[in-house]
């Protein structure tokens, strides 16, 4: 149970696929503009790649490696699309908003990188907490980017305005300008983070 | 229901038609790469600092997993379990990796050691030592620029408030890094756990040694003669400490009591706790000397 | 003229790194020194190419007809690996030299989103084929122009004393907020 | 109009303390400390013992390398010891120290009278190594090495170095006011020993007066006096004869490749006094200056005079001084103590008094170039010192051309930043041998 | 124990050099900041309360800024040398007079935390923090950005537009109209008695200022004269082929005009030879200014916004480190 | 099937049939998904196509598609036609503009809604708000024309610092009203 918790752990702190990681970084900016779609693009990445996982880890033993990628992307592409069929079905305005990113969350590395590196090589459960981590570390990390971008940008969240009238929002932070900046100076804050709990990490084994 | 058919069927096309194209490519454009490597590269624990005498991590994966001569146990920092992986993927025997920690061979600080000039520039030691051999009075001794420190790929070294380096032994790994870069070969590597040191690397002669630092090595042999293991040697004015030999056997440094200049320093809380009690032996056998003497004058009276 | 104007568009006024943030995880990870950046940059530019005139035709001839558009981006992203992955493993046979130049990188194309994002925008747009070719290539010039930028800029902080937890990746991704707040100045030129 | 080289700068030349100053010469020292290595090349070893008597130009070091030169007693009397003392260059160095008997006798045999129409290259080259003749401007390069010009190699003239562009230093100036007799005939026998007609005499123009004496006494030998702007590193061998004969030595080359032996004016006068009277070069005019001496002076002095005896003989120390410099500002080194002998390189001892040295404090560089416009190499100091700062050693020598820095300290005098660049070059090119070393 | 010599008796020793030029980062940058003092001046005189408050909100919080990170980096404190004084300057010259004061201290946060410190301080910076700082209010509050004061002491002006902004949306013909004729205009602009940033309007000042930083050899002035004259040339060949009014052919542009107007003499003078965000070498800044010319013209003629001078010079800052890499200088002796 | 550590020898056909199969059950997963969503999605979109016309017309009951014109309707009350529903497209600062414009049969505004566009925003995308958009409501295309001069209350007063954009969608409307006028004037 433990190890279980470390796997789901690791992908929301210390593994985190955007901050620590660096991998996915397109939908980091593109959809985070606000935290509406920060949150439906997590969760559907999340969604993805907690399936893929399973289901990679499920196959991993009837892959001929020479195909290996190509299998693994069908299988990512196959949730993906019904990802998007049922989005387009069912919640048509986000499937707008998110437009081609949505799609190419067939292409993220993070997702094809959890599975050729974990899922390939481990069973189910462990598989499906590690998907299920890094899904929630990316998701977290684009809710976190998705709301401050908003609440600076446009003096709301999740489209709830927050500040007032007075607040007269510096639009560079719904723009990529801003979004750079910000995610470079939130990779630096993570850094520090993450450093700060090892040394805890490290003071209390020691201890 | 005629789309849906369409999707499977296509699906099925494209990938009947993929699969082949990699399949025949796969027969025809085959090339063999050695996997390994890459593996041997993640158990190394890509610490870049060349002790293995490879131009990094991923040489040293390159050259230990191709060429057999390479032994795997060259990895300093990893110690033994990386040595034991490596080993094993390899299929090579693994060899016992001595454990090292650095060991800061100058023990005169900015108290202890006089200066020959201000020195003005860049504050580096490799720098400073160009300039005139560096301000510090012995020209073998440590001139506290902090190069090594800023050198070490583990942060276990850092610049005390006299001007010397200070080791980490926890974080030390023992890859002779900062020995490497030190201008003066101040540092030395000594096993992890050596009792006593000659905290000194003066080649200079007795009296020009002294004049220059307070807790100089002025290679008397003292040390030498009351050591019982010979595990202390001097050469070019210098005693050297055999770890090995002092770790093994001795456990009455007696040898710190016998310098004159306090240049041997215990270096374990053992030894530390062996040399006071050393010292007030030597006082109160001194103090009963004294006595003796007072008494047999008394008695001459 | 029109194809100018699209072609322009697409390397300064509408970066696709800069202005829609596709290719980020090459950008980012190519651009620590120059000469590996320009080999991406070539390297994404031909892939993106030889793909676009690949997916135009599959999309036209195929999935338009059939009406199976909605799988489109399942058909792309397989072609794409699968192309790649072909070409990876020709230039490895036939000339080692390229490989080790840009073979190296064409893996992590396989799987880039700029590149399967070029097609899909095409398709979408119901670009011509030529149309759809000009964007590949001006799309692809874009990213090597903006990721050579980011190589010599990051060439440069190299020697800068930056503030620790910001080496590397932080300060790369200030540094891409300054070129697009720089590419700001190309807005409304085109377009 | 003037001919000029690339970059260069201009420096106060602070010359005004001593240019009208005859020289003087300097009282014997009661004690004369000789280092067995006073030049570029492998040390000479002592042919002498402790208390053995020797006489002023007695052979009393040597050594069959051929980079090298011989070291001879500068005055007479007894050896007291032969071991290690300080050194103006290399810190600590064997030296032969000799007590002064108050005598001044010449070894037997000199000085003597030879007609030096009569000797070829090879004996002239023979004397001059006998006589341990350096380069006198500071670099000390046997000047025997120089004149030996390769089979495949053809020298087309020869220039004498009389531009001294470092501040300060006035020595060569007034040698050229005085003895301008010596340095013709130096310069004469230097040419006939490398076979050339032509000859060229650089001097910069802030020395009229110097110009004028050696265009007289130079007049009707063929050798062109010409002034030249003054700027520094006028007097760098490659820049002088890029300015005289309009070529460029090429990277990493000697001045022979484009056929050219450049000699400073002191070692001319030795090479006159070695070859017409077979004396060993024993004694060099030296200037002693800077705010913190009381008398400013240039003097005749005896190799192995402390700096401290010459010091004295001007008069000592106005003030405390900040700095002492052996050779000029730009290019000499700074001493930790004057307890040090003049060697026959001293060009100059400078001492200067606070606030003169103007070191500053280094900031970060601004990128400015001026120190790109200063470069005479044709170099990009600043980055050496970014480089060197961050310990990118090997990309300093592959991508800028490391090597070919001659560290004249223009870079250093122009920076606004106060980067101690030529610290940095020096650094990275110990670095980087190092490196090399280890790679073997 | 051995003596130990105090500091006091013993030589100072280092490499030579031993002597050094009296140049000095700080001088350089006060200069500067004196050179561009009138302008500013002028530009408090003219525009006001408002911008005199920018101004000071500008200097200040600059100053503070680089403080504040020096501090917390632990770094040795440098506001002294009056890079952040001139960053600060710049930025509020760049600035529309009425834009609301807290804006500039947003403004300077950017340049000096983001734009210089980020990047590791001063020389190390690739943008022109100012510009950047300038560019970022740009985006942030494009209306303020572009909202420009009646002016407050020439009468004889009723558009509340900058001149750039009237020839850009009405036309040659009508920019002359809000001027009365053309030789109002001209001396308008020469003198600075019209609308724009708080610093740029006053040419003669800012030339003046720019003429002493090269008598002084801070700048070069290839800098300037190439800039200004690329800016010339093209505006003169192609600047009425674009005019609203209809396309008045080639050869019809008012390069005068586009000289004088808008931010190209103090982004000539003072931003393009920034030395820390300009090429090194001498060929590699003249191809700098040709490039900023050049984008410049792009910008005002084709371009969404009226005025390029601010993005040319970030662009061109972006290849600097390129052209610093063609353009080393030429070594002595290089064979062939 | 096999384990790591032995040679890797496949026939092609092995490796071949490995693709196909993957490939053939993700194409019945998807068909099945889409069998399901895509009549859902289809509705969906209708009924929100519809929401938007009555948001513009809301006096409306009914929307009628008009034939021969693609994408029009006649908004009907009581069976009779008060006005047409068109989309427009037009050509903005960050590319293309697409809305939907409800035109009253004498070709004046009722309203607008925009549907595609990427303006910037803050600025450009304020065109499709308020204050702009009741300046573009009611006026005939004799008066859909920018302008920036503050004195001029008879035509669109340009949004401060989006010029392009107000252009752009003024246009865009205009170009609708211009169709509709020829359309009504066509049909009478």
């Amino acid at each position: 149970m433990n190890s279980l918790w470390s796997e789901f752990k690791k992908g929301i702190i210390a593994e985190n696929p955007i901050f620590v990681l660096a991998l996915s970084l397109c939908p980091a900016l593109a959809v985070t503009s606000s935290a509406t779609t920060s949150l439906t693009m997590g969760l559907s990445v999340m969604f993805v790649i907690t399936m893929n996982n399973c289901v990679v880890s499920l196959i991993r033993n009837v892959v001929n490696p020479k195909v290996r990628v190509p299998v693994y992307i069908t299988s990512i592409a196959t949730i993906v699309t019904v990802v998007q069929l049922a989005l387009q079905a069912y919640a048509p305005a986000l499937y707008d908003a998110l437009g081609i990113y949505l799609a190419l969350i067939v292409v993220f590395a993070i997702i094809l990188a959890r599975a050729e590196s974990f899922a390939s090589k481990h069973t189910l459960i462990p598989s499906f907490f590690d998907g299920l981590g890094m899904g929630v570390g990316f998701c977290v990390a684009l809710v976190i980017i998705g709301v401050l971008r908003e609440l600076f940008g446009a003096g709301s969240i999740f489209g709830v305005k927050l500040l007032g009238d007075w607040y007269n929002a510096p639009l560079i932070m719904i723009l990529p300008a801003g979004g750079f900046m910000l995610i470079g100076y939130l990779i630096g804050g993570w850094k520090m983070l993450v450093q700060h709990m090892e040394k805890k990490e490290a003071e209390r084994s020691e201890a | 229901m005629n789309t849906a058919i369409m999707v499977v069927l296509v699906m099925t096309g494209v990938g009947l038609i993929f699969g082949l194209i990699l399949a025949f490519a796969n027969k025809a454009f085959a090339i063999e790469v050695n996997p390994l490597i890459e593996i041997v590269e993640e158990a190394l624990p890509k610490g870049q600092c060349g002790a293995c005498g490879y131009a990094g991590c991923a040489a040293y994966a390159e050259a230990v997993v191709l060429d057999p001569d390479v032994p795997p146990n060259l990895c300093i920092p990893g110690k033994k379990p990386v040595a034991d992986e490596v080993a094993e993927i390899t299929g090579k025997k693994s060899a016992e990796v001595e454990p090292q920690v650095a060991q800061i061979r100058c023990n005169s600080g900015i108290a202890e050691s006089t200066k020959k000039y201000n020195y003005v520039g860049i504050e580096d030691c490799i720098a400073a030592s160009l300039v005139q051999g560096g301000p510090k009075g012995c020209q073998y001794g440590c001139m506290g620029f902090g190069t090594c420190a800023a050198n070490c790929p583990f942060d276990a070294l850092s610049m005390g408030e006299n001007g010397l380096p200070i080791v980490d032994q926890k974080k030390c790994t023992g890859c002779g890094k900062c020995a490497s870069v030190c201008p003066k070969h101040v540092i030395a590597m000594s096993p992890i756990g050596e009792p006593v040191s000659v905290l000194c690397n003066s080649k200079d002669k007795g009296a020009a040694a002294k004049k220059v630092c307070s807790v100089a090595c002025i290679g008397c042999g003292a040390c030498k003669k009351s050591c019982p293991y010979d595990a202390i040697t001097v050469e070019n004015n210098l005693a050297v400490v055999d770890g090995k030999i002092c770790l093994e056997k001795c456990n009455n440094p007696i040898c710190l009591e016998k310098c004159p200049t306090g240049a041997i320093v215990p270096l374990t809380e053992d030894a530390k706790k062996a040399s006071v009690v050393i010292k007030e032996a030597a006082a109160k056998a001194k103090a009963e000397k004294a006595a003796q003497a007072a008494q047999a004058k008394k008695e001459e009276k | 003229m029109e194809y100018f104007t699209l072609f322009m568009g697409a390397v300064v006024v509408n970066n696709f790194v800069l202005t829609k943030f596709l290719g980020l995880c090459i950008f980012f990870g190519v651009s620590k020194n120059l000469s590996a950046s320009a080999g991406m940059g070539i390297a994404v530019t031909a892939v993106m190419v030889m793909s676009s005139a690949l997916a135009w035709l599959i999309y036209n001839f195929i999935l338009l007809p059939f009406g199976l558009t909605f799988m489109t981006t399942a058909v792309f992203v397989l072609l794409i690996a699968s192309f790649v992955q072909l070409l990876e493993m020709v230039i490895k046979k036939y000339s080692p030299a390229l490989y080790n130049m840009w073979g190296i990188y064409l893996l992590l194309i396989a799987t880039n989103c700029i590149v399967l994002s070029i097609p899909l925008i095409n398709v979408e747009s119901s670009y011509g084929f030529l149309y759809s070719l000009v964007n590949a290539v001006g799309s692809g010039l874009g990213f090597a122009l903006a990721i050579v930028l980011m190589a010599s800029c990051r060439e440069k902080l190299r020697l800068a004393d930056v503030p620790k937890p910001l080496e590397g990746i932080g300060i790369a991704f200030i540094i891409a907020g300054m070129l697009a707040l720089s590419f700001l100045g190309f807005s409304g030129m085109i377009g | 109009m003037m001919k000029s080289f690339r970059g260069g700068v201009h420096p106060n030349d602070s010359k005004s303390y001593t240019a009208s100053k005859p020289i003087e010469t300097a009282p014997l020292p009661d004690k004369a400390i000789i280092p067995v290595r006073q030049h570029i090349g492998a040390p000479c070893s002592p042919i002498v013992a402790k208390g053995d008597l020797v006489k002023k130009g007695q052979l009393i070091a040597t050594t069959d390398a051929f980079v090298s030169g011989n070291v001879h007693a500068s005055i007479s009397g007894k050896v007291i010891d032969v071991g290690d003392y300080p050194h103006p260059v290399f810190g600590t160095c064997l030296a032969i120290v000799v007590e002064n008997d108050g005598k001044d006798e010449w070894v037997e045999g000199i000085p003597l009278k030879r007609d030096w129409q009569d000797l070829d290259t090879d004996s002239i080259n023979k004397i001059i190594r006998e006589a341990g003749i350096v380069g006198m401007g500071g670099a000390t390069f046997p000047t025997h090495v120089k004149m030996a010009v390769p089979k495949d190699k053809k020298a087309e003239a020869f220039i004498l170095n009389a531009a001294e562009c470092e501040p300060y230093l006035t020595a060569d100036h007034r040698m050229m006011l005085e003895q301008s007799d010596r340095i013709v005939t130096g310069v004469k026998i230097a040419m006939k020993a490398l076979g050339v007609t032509k000859g060229y005499v650089g001097i910069e123009d802030n020395k009229p007066d110097a110009i004028e004496a050696m265009k007289k006494a130079f007049s009707g030998t063929g050798v062109e006096v010409v002034g030249l702007p003054t700027k520094y590193p006028q007097g760098a061998e490659k820049m002088l004869i890029k300015v005289l004969t309009g070529k460029e030595v090429p990277s990493g080359g000697l001045p022979l490749e484009v056929g050219v032996v450049v000699a400073n004016v002191g070692t001319a006068a030795a090479i006159c006094d070695a070859v017409t009277q077979g004396l060993p070069l024993i004694q060099r005019v030296t200037t002693i200056s800077g705010k913190a001496i009381k008398e400013p002076k240039n003097i005749l002095v005896r190799v192995g005079t402390t700096f401290e005896d010459a010091i004295n003989f001007c008069g000592g120390f106005a003030s405390t001084p900040e700095k002492i410099i052996s050779g000029g500002p730009m290019m000499g080194m700074a001493e930790p103590s004057i307890d040090l002998p003049i060697i026959k390189g001293v060009s100059g001892i400078l001492a200067m008094a606070e606030g003169e040295s103007n070191t500053g404090t280094e900031s970060s560089c601004i990128r400015c170039g001026r120190c790109l416009n200063a470069c005479p190499m044709g170099l990009n100091p600043s980055m050496f010192s970014i480089l060197g700062e961050r310990g990118h050693f090997e990309e300093a020598v592959q991508d800028f051309n490391l090597l070919d820095c001659v560290e004249c300290g223009s870079c250093v005098y122009v920076c606004p930043a106060k980067r101690n660049i030529v610290q940095y070059v020096k650094y990275c090119k110990a670095q980087n041998a190092a490196k090399k070393a280890a790679g073997k | 124990m051995a003596e130990v010599k105090s500091n006091k008796e013993l030589f100072n020793v280092s490499v030579s050099p031993h002597i050094r030029s009296k140049e000095s980062v700080s001088k350089i940058m006060w200069t500067v900041n004196i050179c561009l003092a009138p302008a500013a001046l002028f530009g408090a005189y003219y525009f006001g309360l408002n911008a005199i408050l920018i101004l000071v909100a500008g200097v200040v919080s600059a100053v503070f800024f680089e403080w504040a990170v020096q501090k917390i980096r632990k770094k040795p404190v440098t506001v002294k040398d009056g890079s952040a004084f001139l960053t600060g300057l710049l930025l509020a010259m760049c600035l529309p007079p009425t834009l609301p004061w807290w804006m500039t201290i947003v403004g300077s946060f950017i340049a000096i935390v983001i734009a210089k410190h980020a990047m590791g301080g001063l020389g190390s910076n690739i943008f022109n923090p100012a510009h950047i700082g300038r560019a970022a209010l740009m985006v942030s509050w494009p209306v303020a950005m572009t909202t420009w004061s009646k002016m407050t002491t020439a009468a004889d002006v009723v558009s509340s537009a900058t001149p750039l902004n009237v020839l850009k949306m009405q036309g040659h013909e009508a920019l002359i109209d809000t001027f009365g004729n053309a030789s109002n205009m001209y001396q308008a602009l020469f003198l600075g008695t019209r609308n724009g940033c708080i610093g740029e309007t006053c040419t003669v000042l800012l030339v003046l200022g720019g003429l002493f930083l090269i008598y002084k050899k801070y700048i070069n002035w290839q800098v300037p004269v190439v800039m200004i004259g690329t800016v010339g040339i093209l505006t003169w060949i192609f600047g009425g082929l674009v005019d609203p009014a209809g396309s008045l052919g080639f050869f019809a542009g008012d390069p005068l005009f586009h000289i004088m107007a808008g931010g190209l003499i103090i982004g000539a003078f003072f931003m393009a030879t920034d030395m820390v965000t300009i090429p090194m070498t001498i060929k590699g800044q003249i191809i700098f200014a040709a490039g900023a010319g050049v984008m410049t013209v792009m910008i005002r003629l084709l371009g969404g916004y009226p005025e390029g001078v601010c993005y040319s010079i970030l662009l061109m800052n972006c290849l600097t480190p390129l052209i610093d890499r063609f353009c080393q200088p030429k070594k002595f002796g290089a064979r062939g | 099937m096999s384990t790591e550590h032995t040679p890797k020898e496949y026939s092609i056909f092995q490796i071949a049939i490995n693709l196909t199969i993957t490939c053939f059950i993700s194409g019945i997963i998807i068909a099945g998904v889409y069998f399901i969503s895509h009549p859902v999605a289809v509705k969906n979109a209708a009924a929100k196509e519809m929401e938007t016309m009555q948001v513009l017309v809301p006096e409306a009951d009914k929307f009628t598609p008009i034939e021969g014109e693609e994408d029009w309707y006649a908004a009907e009350k009581g069976g009779e036609t008060i006005a047409y529903v068109v989309p427009g497209e037009t050509k903005g600062y960050g590319g293309k503009i697409g809305m939907l414009v409800a035109v009253n049969a004498d070709g004046s505004v009722i309203d607008y809604q925009i549907l595609v566009a990427n303006e910037t925003p803050g600025l450009g995308d304020k065109a499709g708000k308020e204050p702009f958009k009741s300046q573009i409501i009611g006026k005939t295309s004799d008066h859909l024309v920018v302008t920036k001069d503050a004195s001029n209350k008879e035509d669109v007063q340009a949004m401060t610092g989006a010029t392009i954009s107000s252009k752009a969608v003024t246009k865009g409307v205009k170009e609708a009203v211009d169709g509709v006028v020829e359309y009504v004037g066509g049909v009478k």
